[in-house]
Parts: C-alpha cells; structure tokens; sequence
C-alpha cells in the first residue's frame, strides 16, 4: 500500500515537473521544474527499491545508491544551471551599457 | 508506572502537536509578516519542546535522549536566529514590499 | 497499520500539492520556497520507503543545499529590473494539451511501476551475500563505495566539473579571484552568533554522519552536505573569507577525495583483484580512508559551487 | 594477483581513466598545466585506443572487464566491441585535432600565469574524451547515465567560453534539453531496473521481452536521447550552441559529442532490445532522420553565416545516421552486422565526426583571416589561408558524398541497402540531401576561390593549424577507400560474441 502510494505521487510528481518544463518560460522556474521532475523520478527508483525489500533488507540498496548518485548529479546540474542565469542576466546588462 | 509515563507521553505529543497546528494556523492567518513570524516561532518552539518531552520516557538509551533534547535546542538555535534575521530583512525592505501574497499593511 | 498509510497518503498529497504549488504560483521567490519544503518533505517519504541513507541526502543536498543557492538565485534574478524570459510563455491551448500529455506520461507510468505482478526483481540478496567481503554493515555504503565504485568515482569527477563550469563563467579579469558570498561586512550581529555557535556542532555531526556510514545510514555525501552547510554559514557571515579560487590548499582539497579514490583503485590492480577491487582483509579501512577524503572534498566543492563563480580578483 | 595486471581488459579502465585523472590533475595545479598534462596524455590515449581496437579486432570478440572483481548483474561491466573500439579511435582522432589546434588559439598571453579560457579548456577537454570513452565502453545502462552527465558537464561550458550573452542564451538552451533528456533516460533505466532487476546491457538483451514496462521504457530513453543528439525537430538548441563555441570546442561539440547520445540509441535498439521494434517505430525514427536531412539541409542553405551553416549541416548529417534504424528492420539479428547499413551507418559516423571537425577548424581559420564569419564577404579568402580553404573543400566531398570521401562510401552502403530491402524513399532522400549539401557547400568555396579585394589577414601559427586541419579532411576525404580498415572490425559484437561476453 505504501508502495502503492508512493508510486502514483512519483508518477504525478514526473508529469507536474514536464507540465513545468513546458510551460514555464522564466529559466529559473525551469529549473526548479527540472527538480521536481528529477524528484519523481528518483521516487520511482525509491519504490522499486522498497519493492525488492527481502528479509533483513527494508530496501534494495542498488537503487537507493544510484538514487544518491542521482540526487548528486542533479544538484551539480541546478548549481551550473543557476550560474549560468544569473550570469546571462548580469552580461545582458554590461552588454546594453558597453560595448553597443 | 509504565502507564502513567505513557499518557504523560501522549499528552505531552499531542500538545505539542496542537501549538504546531496553532503555529500553523497562524502563519497563514495573520496579517503581515512580523505577526507570522511570531505565531510560528513561538508555537514551534514549545511545540517541538512538547514532543521531545513526550518522547523522552520512551527511549532507550540515555544517548538516544540526549539526541533528542540536543535537536531541539539546535532548532530553538536556528529558530530564534532565523526569525531575527527574518524580522530584519522585513523591515529593511518593507518600502520596496516584502515578498507575500497577505494584503499590504 | 491503517495510521501508518493515513501518514502516507498525506504526506503524497502533501508533497504533490507542493510540486503544483512550485510550478502554478506567480511569484518566483514563492515557488523557490514551495521546492524547499517540497525538498524537506520528499526526505519524509524516503523514511517511510525505508530508504534512510537517500532521506539524509534528499534533506541535505536536495533540500538544504540547493535551497541555499536557489534563494541566492531568486534574490539575483528577480530583484529589480525584470526576470529573464526565454520566449513568451505559452497560451491556454497550449497549456491544455501540454497538462493532457503530461497526465497520460504520468498514468503511463503509474501503470507500469504498479502494474508489476510476481515476484518483484531485486538484487538485495545479492548485494547482502557479497556485503561482508567489504567489511560494511550498510549496503548502501557498499554499493556506493564497492561494488559500483566506478559510478560513484566517475560523478565526483562530474561534481568537480560542475564546478569547473561555474568557475568558467567569472568575467576575464576575474579569473583566479574570490566569489562573493553574502553581503561582506555587512553581516548582523544575529548571523554572526549563530555562525559562531552553530559550526562546532555541525563538525562533529557532519564527521559522525560519515563515521556511522560503515553501518548504518550515513556517509560521505550527507556528511559532506553538513560540512558544506557550517562553511558557507561561515562564509555568509563573514567570520571565514571565502577563498580565491587559485590558492592551492582550496585545490588541493577539492582534488583530494577523487585522487585518493583513483590510487586505491589503481593500488587495486595490484594487491587485490583489480582496479577499484579491495584486498578483503584492509577493506574497511580502505573504504573508510576513500570517504574521509571524499567528504572533504564534496564538503569544499558544494560550498564553493554555491559561493558561485568569482566575482572580483583576488589579493595578489 | 600479478595475473590480473596483464588482464587486457585493464586498457578499457585505461581508455576511461587516463583522461579523467587528467582532468582532476589539472585541477590540482596551476594552470599553465593544463595544456601540458593534456598534451603528455594524448599520445597514451590513442595507443590505447589502438591497442583495444587491434585487441578486439585480433580476437575477434569483444573485450571486456568486470569492475573491482565484481561481475553484473551486481557489479559494472565494461565492454569494447567493434562500434566501441571504432567510437574510441574516433574520439582520440578528433580530441587530437582539436588540441593542436586549439594550442595555438589558447596560447596565454605573455606574463598572465593562468588564463580562464585555456585552463577550462583543456580540463574540460580531458573530462570530454573520459565522458566519450566512457560511453563507448560502459556495459550497464545507469553507468551509462552518469558518463552522459559527465559529456553533459564537459560540454556545457566549452559552449559558452566566450562568455557573451549569445553563448550564454545558447549554453543555457542546450543544458536545459541536455538534462531534460538525461532525465528522460534515467526514467527509461528505473522502469528497466523495476521490470528486470538488472541494468547491464547483455543480461537485458536476455531478459526483456515486448512488455508494457520494456516498451515505455524504450521510448523514454530514446526520446531523451534523441534530444540530446539533436534529432529533428529536437536540434533547434545545437545551432547557435556549436556555432558559438571556440573553433575547437564546436569540432569537439559537432564531431563527438552529439555521437555519443546516438551511440546509446544504437546500444539500445539492437543490443537491449532487438525483439521489442516495431515496423511503425523503425519507421518513425526514420522519418524523422529523414526530417532531418531536409530541414537541416534546407536551414544551413539559408544561412548567411559560414559556422551556423556548418551547424545546420551537423543537423542534416545526424539525420543520415538514423537511416540504419529503419533499413535494418526485420534483418535478422545474426545478420545485422553484416549487412550494408550496418556499416554504412558506422562509416557515416565516423566520416562525419572527422569531416565536420575539419570544417569547424577550416571555418575557424577562414574567421580569424577574415575577422568575420558572414558568407557574402569571404571573397579571396583562400589567397590567406589557401590550405584551410582546400581542407574546407575536401572536408565537403564528404558531406556532400562524392568519391572517394568516408561520406560518399557511407551513403553509397546506405543507399544500396535501401534499394535492396525496396525502401526507396528513403533513398531519394539521401539523394536529395547530398544534392542540397553541394547547393550549400560550393558557393562558399567558390567565393573562398574567387577575387576579392577585401584584405585578408594571416593567422597567428597558422601554418601549423593548417597541417592540422589538413590532416582531418584528407583522412574523411580517404576514409571511403579504406571501407573502415580492419576488415570486419564492425561485426565485432552483435551476434558474434557480445551475447554472453562476460556474464558469468
């Protein structure tokens, strides 16, 4: 049941995080729909992990590492990402001011 | 005895449970940011003391209680320092508007 | 049992009302704060899916971490002239069909996560059996560190070229020099208390995190991510000057957890059975000796990607 | 265990590691290294590029090595077939070029220690050809994740190494199609794990069947992937991407990168799941290669810009490779290598990665005589950089397909396929596409050829980057006589031994 539960809000989390994506015009609520997007799926990964518990195991830790790995690679992602914005907006000014 | 300890543990958690509802309540209440900061630190603070209280007759080892009681002054730390930097930033900034959906005060 | 999927069923709804939350509000620093509690609340769910060790790092990095850099966005992004837009945002037709797709992607998915019968595939029994010949007691650690090293290697390499990456985007002239964090010399007095109070006891939990993540749920990352937080509270109130990003010790430190990674890996191929192999008698130590230094090294990377890319040169 | 030392498996850790230890290493030290780690470790790569490739060829099966000792489904397992070994001699090839080229371009000023651009290149470059082997060699679909994040992050910066607000806009399209096809992809390998519980390559291609999870999980990865490859009408993010970046950095971007992400839809749809495609399927993915071969034809033919022009063609040239997805369908699995568009396809690969290279370079010279890149003013600029202007020529032979360039072999195997399975139309496309090229290509070399009197001036440390450029375009020119020399390297894999390679 848990599983169950859990499963239908990654798959929901997944489709709100690609409404997000298209939707969204601004690139820092794309990123944070990139995010939840990721979050869905490693949900998923979450569930078929709790899926393969056997005795003594609550969880099947493959999946939980590579969910780690995941969440890592994400972050590094959205720190690159907002780098990139802020840095976009800061080089749009000095452009209109300098070189023009 | 057990019992006793059991509905001081019951009592003490659901109080808590009902100034975090409170907290909450007036977080999204309350009129302007100041009045919300307060609602939610004050309540949280005691709320969370409450729970720790409750669950300290339950724990096993001594060890296990003096995590309990350590979180709840780390997050009385960050709570208080937290709100102040809050309450600041609110009132520096209140011409340009602070950043919330509450009619202006 | 029924209260244990009361709690569950709230907590999904919970969580999906703030994913909505996140993407439908209008105001951007609102929808930062809706993912933040988004962060902390999907940490819940990895409790209740008994996946302790992803709860702490969901909580940490996915939660914590990037909500600090996430406020530092919006507060840059959105303060004054207005946001950027990458094309107009689309119409109501559009935006019909677009949450139609999306709704079929989603019940696609619930179906075949859900609609699986049997026995379910696992490779806990597998990974539990090998378990001992690495000396952990917490699986997670093992596949992590031992049986998927190369993965785990392989993204402290892209971590670092995250990193790499934000760094490229200073201005010329600022290459070499310091990012800014915070507002410098002009942290209060509140800041600054707790940056003092609250970095000694973040070190010595950031250390036991990693200390316990031989056994039990913890380890470099998450451990990493409590370090990370102290030094950039540090940082953000002044009383640790961020760091010019040529001087040699930051190198050092940020190279320093991939490095000690790879040479007991190539070590590997010569006293045990091959590269990133353990001989099983020191494997314990070898492996706690890898997360020490990797903690260190993920510790100064993620503080140094929030820091940002410099900013203005360094002292000479 | 001394034994284990002389595993020859240990050149795929080689081919993975040597240029990600270098990257870190040039992290570590200042920066004037960078450039020089890169230069010691090129030549160590491509000996190990050749020695799989010469190890594979000579066994005539695939290599492989299983992680730490611990075998799939638990533990990695690497693997070199011929596609890997041909993608690893392509990548050091390329990677090469890029670097002596951009040694000149990158050089610091005198007295700066340490200058941003030339420090992030080269690290990046070595991450680049670490993310690149890795691909080619990863046998498990979730560390084939985390390479593609690798490629992602090496890349991403080299777009905007200029820093201006155009790259900017365009490193930011690219990263956001990137990580939403990651993202995809990922997707694809939870459902894969959930269904099957495992994720390396071979133990799938056994264990999946036409299942509702498989199917989905399939059309996950390959839309993600196909997003990230620039496959009509996902490319729109790869022209102002690689026509922004530095010369060097856009051969790397169009000659490589993009491959990668293809290199993982072929792993996908022959080797995971050849008993889950559909005709429709096979013939969508080849409509929209075909898609592509005409938009981007016809785009790059409007261009007034020689790089944006060489950018779109990228997008035309994509769109070939995808051909082998729909001319290969319902050959039998045994047969599939050595079929025409097995190889074609490969051959198209390869030829392009080194012809589109050339071209950037070429393009990059003819930018820096001319000080600009606009089409209609480039009149005589061959008298300033005659070499670049003939490698930009012969480079053309091969995207256009004219004898005996690698291109013109590739869709002349591409072709012949077509007509013996009946699938004609997909050869007048090809047809089509490699007259369009010639309407796009020649006016600019006519013009290079042609009297101007606008001046000209020569590069600085031109003559060596000219050798260089040179050196891609005669190999792409020559590459079609050859017919991808070993003999037989290419049916290295599939049917022939991959299939219960390494699994215990």
């Amino acid at each position: 049941m848990t599983m169950t539960v859990f499963g239908l809000c990654g798959a929901a989390l997944v489709g709100i995080g690609l409404y997000g994506l298209i939707v969204q015009a601004q690139p820092l609520r794309r990123i944070l729909a990139f995010n939840l997007l990721g979050g869905g799926v490693f949900l998923l990964f979450g569930v078929i992990a709790r899926r393969g518990a056997v005795e003594g195991l609550g969880s099947d830790p493959v999946p939980q590492a590579m969910v780690i790995t995941g969440i890592v690679v994400a972050f590094s992602a959205t720190a690159l990402a907002i780098s990139l914005v802020v840095r976009l907006k800061e080089t749009g000014r000095g452009d209109d001011e300098g070189s023009a | 005895m057990s019992l006793l300890l059991d509905i001081a543990s019951v009592v003490a958690i659901a109080g808590g449970a009902f100034f975090f509802l409170a907290g909450t309540v007036g977080l999204l209440r309350f009129p302007d940011t100041l009045s919300r900061l307060h609602a939610l630190t004050k309540a949280d603070t005691l709320g969370l003391g409450l729970i720790v209280l409750g669950l300290l007759p339950t724990v096993d080892s001594v060890l296990t209680g003096a995590k309990l009681v350590a979180i709840w002054l780390l997050v009385q730390l960050a709570g208080a320092s937290v709100a102040q930097l809050i309450a600041r930033a609110a009132r520096q900034d209140r011409p340009q508007g602070v950043p919330q959906d509450g009619p202006p005060p | 049992m029924t209260a244990g999927i009361a709690v569950d069923i709230g907590l999904a709804a919970l969580v999906a009302a703030m994913a909505l939350w996140t993407i439908l509000v209008r105001d951007a620093y609102a929808a930062v704060i809706g993912f933040i509690g988004y962060g902390l609340l999907l940490a819940l769910v990895w409790v209740r899916l008994d996946a302790v060790d992803v709860a702490l790092t969901e909580a940490a990095i996915g939660g914590g971490v990037t909500g600090v850099l996430l406020l530092r966005a919006v507060g840059a992004l959105h303060r004054g002239a207005a946001p950027l837009e990458d094309g107009p945002p689309p119409g109501p037709a559009t935006r019909r069909i677009a949450a139609l797709a999306c709704a079929a992607v989603a019940a696609g998915l619930a179906f075949v996560v859900l609609g699986v019968s049997g026995p379910a595939p696992t490779l806990a029994p597998l990974a539990a059996e090998h378990l001992p010949a690495t000396g952990l007691k917490n699986p997670v650690t093992g596949v992590l560190l031992a049986f998927r090293a190369l993965d785990t290697l392989l993204e402290k390499v892209v971590l670092l070229l995250a990193l790499i990456g934000i760094w490229s985007l200073s201005p010329d002239g600022a290459w070499g020099g310091r990012p800014t964090l915070g507002r410098p010399g002009r942290a209060s007095d509140t800041l600054r208390f707790l940056a003092q109070l609250l970095p000694p006891v973040g070190i010595v939990v950031g250390i036991h995190v990693l200390w316990v993540g031989a056994n039990a749920p913890g380890g470099a990352f998450q451990g990493g991510a409590v370090l990370a937080a102290m030094w950039i509270l540090a940082m953000m109130a002044g009383l640790s000057p961020v760091p010019a990003i040529g001087r040699p010790w930051l190198r050092a430190a940020l190279v320093i957890g991939p490095l000690a990674f790879l040479a007991v890996g190539v070590a590997g191929i010569f006293i045990a059975d091959g590269f990133l192999a353990y001989p099983p008698a020191f494997a314990k130590p070898l492996i706690l000796a890898i997360e020490a230094a990797i903690t260190l090294s993920i510790a100064v990377t993620l503080a140094m990607m929030v820091a940002g890319p410099p900013q203005r040169p360094g002292a000479p | 265990m001394p034994a284990a030392a002389l595993d020859p498996g240990l050149l795929l850790v080689l081919a993975v590691m040597l240029p990600a230890t270098g990257a870190v290493a040039a992290l570590a030290l200042p920066g004037r290294w960078a450039g020089r780690i890169a230069f010691g470790l090129w030549p160590l790569g491509l000996a190990v590029a050749v020695a799989v490739a010469w190890t594979v060829w000579a066994a005539g099966a695939p290599l492989h090595y299983a992680v730490g000792g611990w075998a799939p489904p638990l533990g990695l397992m690497l693997r070199a077939d011929g596609p890997s070994a041909l993608m690893l001699l392509v990548a050091a090839i390329v990677i090469g070029a890029a670097g002596l080229y951009a040694r000149a371009d990158l050089r610091p000023e005198p007295g700066a220690t340490e200058s941003r651009a030339a420090v992030v290149f080269w690290t990046l470059l070595m991450a680049l050809w670490s993310a690149l082997n890795a691909v080619a060699l990863g046998g498990d679909l979730f560390n084939l994740y985390v390479a593609l994040e690798l490629l992602t992050f090496s890349a991403i910066p080299l777009v905007c190494l200029g820093g201006s607000a155009k790259t900017l806009q365009a490193a930011l399209r690219y990263l956001v199609f990137a990580l939403v096809g990651s993202v995809l992809y990922l997707l694809g390998t939870a459902l894969l794990y959930g269904a099957y519980g495992t994720l390396d390559i071979v133990l799938l291609s056994g264990r999946a069947g036409p299942e509702p999870a498989a199917i989905l999980a399939c059309a996950l990865m390959i839309a993600g992937l196909a997003a990230k490859t620039a496959l009509f009408p996902l490319h729109l993010w790869l022209p102002p991407a690689h026509a922004g970046a530095p010369p060097a950095a856009s051969a790397v971007l169009s000659g490589l990168v993009v491959k990668a992400s293809f290199f993982l839809i072929v792993r996908l749809w022959f080797d995971v799941m050849p008993g889950l495609s559909t005709a429709a399927a096979a013939n969508l993915i080849g409509a929209l290669g075909a898609g592509a071969i005409l938009a981007g034809s016809v785009m790059a033919l409007r261009q007034a810009r020689l790089k944006l022009m060489i950018a779109y063609s990228t997008v035309a040239q994509i769109g070939y490779l995808f051909l082998m997805v729909p001319l290969l369908f319902g050959v039998p699995q045994a047969e599939i290598a050595a079929n025409a568009a097995w190889s074609g396809g490969w051959l198209q690969l390869a030829s392009h990665a080194l012809a589109k290279a050339a071209m950037f370079l070429a393009a990059g010279l003819i930018a820096e005589a001319a000080g600009h890149d606009r089409i209609h003013g480039l009149d005589g600029v061959g008298r300033a950089v005659p070499v670049a202007v003939l490698a930009f020529t012969l480079a053309g032979l091969s995207l256009v397909g004219l004898p005996p360039s690698g291109g013109f072999a590739a869709k002349w195997l591409l072709l012949s396929a077509a007509v013996a399975t009946g699938q004609w139309w997909w050869a007048v496309v090809m047809i089509l596409g490699g007259l369009l090229a010639a309407f796009y290509l020649f006016p600019v070399i006519g013009r290079a050829y042609a009297d101007g009197t606008a001046a000209f001036a020569r590069p600085r440390d031109a003559r060596s980057r000219e050798f260089v450029v040179l050196a891609l375009a005669v190999a792409a020119a020559l590459l079609g006589l050859s017919q991808l020399y070993p003999p037989g390297l290419l049916r290295i894999g599939l049917g022939s031994g991959l299939a219960g390679a390494g699994v215990p």
